[in-house]
């Protein structure tokens, strides 16, 4: 049996008042629930249920077209469904990769959205036990004319700096256009790659009945509560009031928790079951979807959180997004070793709960049980199946709809390279360190960067690239494109492409025509993944990029990595010398 | 002319990476009795204005506008008038 | 010779320090600033970075760790010590080297290589250069810009305490001061990177004789 | 428990170069008025001490140390004498 706290509503009222529909979760979600349950959810599971199937942490509506994914070959060791995907580099070495996208966020507060997207990556990335390299955006921003618009990158660039140039991870690529459908959605994707030894290879997973939950870093506080259901949620400019749902970051603990992480899996990787960050629905996403993939059940006492603030709700504690957090599942009776690393570090660590196997999610707090539910029914959204459309525009565009005028060439060379979109973007990306670590063998500035694996002849390329206004005109052909575009930068520093990460930014999948093109865009990045043998491994999606029912192009970031093995065979993008010969290749 | 003072604090449940820093080094230095430690701005703003009223609606205006972030900070100011200075 | 590189809480820079002498072959070591003794070392680095997140100001915290009252120890003893970035900073906060680090004169983290020339050849981190030579060193700072009052810029140059100089000052510093050291000439700081200048993989190898001044300088002594 | 408001800026002859892009971004905003803006900090401390004596000396010193840099910045505070909280 379950109980209320007080002040809480109460289950009845809960049902009455609808209030889960604020939290996003529809009418008939709230009576399967109560249909599983066999009872009214209380206000905590009201909660809990609302986090984990919005569509940001379950996927429920881009889970079926995103299964299409190819992601599989010899050197996948890890497709998606993890933090991040692994790729076999040789030498018991592997490359981690993915994409994360902080588009509201950075809309509603841009240096904090930019900054702790850069963190919420990296956490993807050492909570794989792997070591960040190179971390790099994909930005799409309104017209530089616009007041609001500068405000917004100057915010995000100075975000992407502050968080990565302190953690000491360089920010080594990107790109950046500039279109007014992006005015009112502006797009913050970040890419971060790290680097293993096979052998260290962790997973999210919560195995083995009695072992312990710990929770380790930053304390907790009311940060982005219900973010993920606010990311969710299609934005509208007279919502001022969702602004209270940004969280700030801090890159100096997320320094130290990254080391120690780091540390503990090189020190005790024979202790520690799963580690996992704390991303999206927080401490709840995060412990549920442990337990989910290892069949298990888990049981938390939420007064062991560590908090930040006083009189914090279950439900409150279960959301938050506060920054700098993981959750680490370790052998039982080993726990002290790894509170001992920590506490080293001067970092909160502290065992919170421990895996059952009833297959149950159980909170308690204050000697009482605030929630229990199935965990397989909770980390399992009712799945929706879109109905998809083709858009009207397309049918009503001709080949020959828009010849260009030239008259004069020169000037026309002159107005394009003025564009802010084509123009150097130096002035911007100066502002990240792209040398920290001492390993950037190209810099940005290039077609791709590329990072040298120390201790080897190896080097790593990536990139990140789409041009939106191709998916717009034909939403498959555009996808291949981008694929094509960053596997030629890769090819263009010497190096092998060997995998994909994404990051699939679109308007409302519940209009048919987006859901369509979602669909297609998959699609030709499929085609062309396969024709390259560069499986997609990692992704991101963010959905509802609308402001006012005015959708964003569709926008699929490929962030894409090369494998060169010997880095003094790189090249770089400058002419070398007077009198060599220039050949255009290709069609 | 006016001066204004305006003290910017984070609102009480935004994170204040810096103050729980400057806390813990201030309690390694042995200043036991230190609790807490919050660190904020502070702007000093002289501005023309032709009345108290004006510089006050001025100051809020822009202080709201540029000087806090309203997703994270909250403010309060004092007003002054000050002689004008040839060279301020 | 045997070298310390300090890691400060939030230091990032300090592996890149690591590697970096030990391709010139010395003995280097990370030594944590948890820790109070620096007797066995001829030379101590404080590397680049965000020592506690730089919160506060830049190195004010990190100048009251444990481990500076052996790097003042080391100081009075004659010791090289070498602050770079966060490091010079850091310096400056503790007093060992005069002046502050301030923010940049145009606001901002810049990350760029620039050229810098040589102030006073004849110092323990110079001598292996061409004192005429123009180098490019990597810089990677939002608080760079040296400050001090006019009576220590005049006792700097008076004493030839500069060391290098921008070319083109990218962030405001007074007398365009790159680098400075003490009057004795063993504390040393400078806003800079060699350290990400020596190895060709990177495209610029301008950081080689920094060290390799330094390699003869301990030689020299011994 | 005493709380300590403390009033950080530069000295009159340090460049403060972001009050001076502040002050520049007003103008441009069209906030004609606006003569000079000095960006500095505020803390607030929290602390024991058994009295406003020993309060005042604490908070003197651990700002001389750590608060201010006393080559550019200098300061003032106000002491106020604050309920204790359970948990503040
Ligand atoms: N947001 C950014 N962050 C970091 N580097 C960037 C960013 N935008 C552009 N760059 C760098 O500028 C260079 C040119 O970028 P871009 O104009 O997008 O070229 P391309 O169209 O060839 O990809 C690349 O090296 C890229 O890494």
């Amino acid at each position: 049996m379950t109980t209320v706290t007080s002040n809480e509503l109460t289950p009845e009222q809960v049902r009455d008042s609808k209030i889960y529909t604020q939290w996003g979760l529809t009418e008939a979600e709230y009576d399967l629930i109560v249909a599983e349950l066999k009872r009214l959810p209380n206000f905590t599971e009201a909660g809990i249920f609302s986090g984990m199937w919005s569509e940001h942490v379950s996927y429920k509506k881009s889970k079926p077209i995103l299964r299409k994914f190819w992601s599989t070959n010899e050197r996948v060791l890890q497709g998606p469904g993890e933090g991040a995907g692994i790729l076999d580099i040789g030498d018991g070495q592997a490359v981690v990769f993915k994409a994360e996208s902080h588009n509201h966020p950075s809309f509603v507060e841009p240096y904090e959205g930019a900054a702790t997207g850069v963190g919420g990556i990296l956490r993807d990335i050492f909570s794989m036990g792997a070591q960040p390299i190179a971390v790099l955006d994909s930005l799409r921003f309104g017209e530089l004319d616009d007041a609001h618009t500068k405000h917004i990158v100057d915010g995000v660039i100075a975000g992407i700096a502050g968080y990565g140039n302190a953690i000491g991870i360089p920010t080594v690529g990107g790109e950046i256009s500039f279109d007014n459908v992006y005015a009112g959605n502006p797009l913050v994707n970040v890419m971060a790659v790290g680097l293993m030894d096979q052998a260290a290879m962790q997973v999210g997973q919560a195995k083995g009945v009695g072992n312990a939950i710990i929770y380790v870093g930053a304390k907790t506080g009311r940060d982005g509560i219900n973010g993920a259901s606010f990311a969710s949620a299609e934005f509208s400019t007279e919502h001022e009031s969702d602004r209270s749902a940004v969280q700030v970051g801090d890159p100096f603990l997320e320094k130290l928790v990254m080391d120690a992480t780091l540390k503990a899996v090189r020190e005790h990787s024979d202790i520690i079951v799963g580690i996992q960050d704390m991303g999206a629905a927080g401490l709840l996403s995060s412990s549920s979807e442990m337990a989910a993939k290892a069949g298990m059940g888990i049981t938390l006492n939420l007064n062991k959180v560590p908090q930040r603030e006083t009189h914090m709700t279950p439900y409150e504690l279960m959301l938050s997004e506060s920054q700098e957090r993981m959750l680490l599942v370790v052998k039982r009776g080993e726990e002290q070793a790894i509170l001992d690393l920590f506490q080293a570090a001067d970092l909160d660590a502290v065992v919170i709960g421990e895996v059952t196997d009833n297959g149950r999610y159980v909170l308690s707090f204050n000697d009482e049980i605030v929630a229990d539910v199935p965990i397989d029914f909770l980390t399992h959204a009712p799945k929706q199946d879109l109905p998809m459309a083709e858009p009207k525009r397309l049918a009503a565009f001709t080949a020959d709809q828009y010849q260009p005028e030239l008259t004069d060439v020169k000037q026309t060379i002159l107005d394009l390279l003025a564009q802010p979109t084509i123009a150097s973007k130096a002035s911007l990306f100066r502002h990240f360190d792209s040398m920290v670590r001492a390993d950037t063998a190209i810099k940005p500035g290039g077609d791709a960067s590329l990072v040298r694996v120390r201790g080897t002849k190896k080097a790593l390329a990536m990139t990140t690239d789409v041009n939106a206004r191709y998916l717009y005109l034909n939403p498959r052909v555009g996808a291949k494109m981008a694929v094509a575009e960053a596997a030629r930068n890769i090819v263009a520093t010497g190096a092998l492409p060997i995998g994909i990460t994404d990051g699939l930014n679109f308007g409302s999948p519940d209009n048919p025509e987006v859901y369509y093109e979602l669909d297609q865009a998959v699609a030709g990045i499929n085609d062309v993944a396969k024709q390259l043998n560069t499986p997609i491994i990692s992704g991101n999606v963010s959905l509802y990029n609308e402001t006012d029912g005015q959708a964003i192009y569709p926008t699929p970031m490929i962030g894409m990595v090369g494998l060169l093995d010997n880095v003094d065979h790189a090249t770089t993008i400058g002419f070398k010398q007077a009198g060599d010969a220039i050949y255009v290749i290709g069609a | 002319m006016y001066l204004a003072k305006i003290y910017v604090t984070y609102k009480p449940s935004i994170l204040d990476p810096q103050g729980e820093v400057i806390k813990a080094a201030l309690q390694r230095m042995d200043y036991a009795g230190v609790e807490q430690v919050a660190q904020g701005k502070y702007f000093e703003v002289k501005l023309h204005a032709k009345d108290v009223d004006t510089a006050t609606a001025e100051v809020e205006s822009f202080t709201d506008a540029l000087l806090i972030n309203q997703n994270t900070e909250t403010y309060r100011f004092d007003l002054s008038l000050v002689e004008d200075e040839v060279n301020a | 010779m045997k070298a310390a590189v300090i890691s400060f809480p939030g230091s990032n820079c300090d592996f890149d320090m690591l590697y970096a002498l030990q391709d010139f072959g010395v003995d280097a070591q990370i030594v944590s600033a948890k820790e109070n003794d620096l007797t066995g070392f001829d030379a101590i680095f404080l590397p680049g970075g965000f020592s506690y997140g730089d919160y506060l100001r830049t190195g004010a915290i990190a100048r009251f760790s444990p481990i500076m009252s052996a790097v003042t120890q080391a100081a009075n003893d004659g010791k090289l010590i070498v602050g770079i970035c966060n490091g010079f900073q850091i310096l400056t906060e503790a007093g060992l080297l005069p002046g502050q680090l301030l923010v940049n004169a145009t606001p901002g983290f810049i990350c760029d290589e620039v050229p810098l020339r040589i102030a006073n050849p004849k110092t323990a981190f110079t001598n292996a250069y061409d004192p005429a030579e123009t180098m490019m060193i990597p810089i990677a700072h939002g608080e760079g810009n040296y400050f001090a009052d006019d009576a220590t810029l005049a006792k700097l140059e008076e004493n030839q305490q500069v060391v290098f100089r921008y070319e083109e000052n990218p962030n405001g510093s007074a007398h365009d001061i790159a680098g400075i050291m003490n009057e004795q000439g063993n504390v040393f700081g400078m806003m800079p990177h060699p350290e990400r200048a020596v190895d060709a993989v990177t495209g610029n190898i301008d950081g080689q004789n920094f060290f390799k001044s330094i390699l003869s300088g301990i030689l020299a002594r011994a």
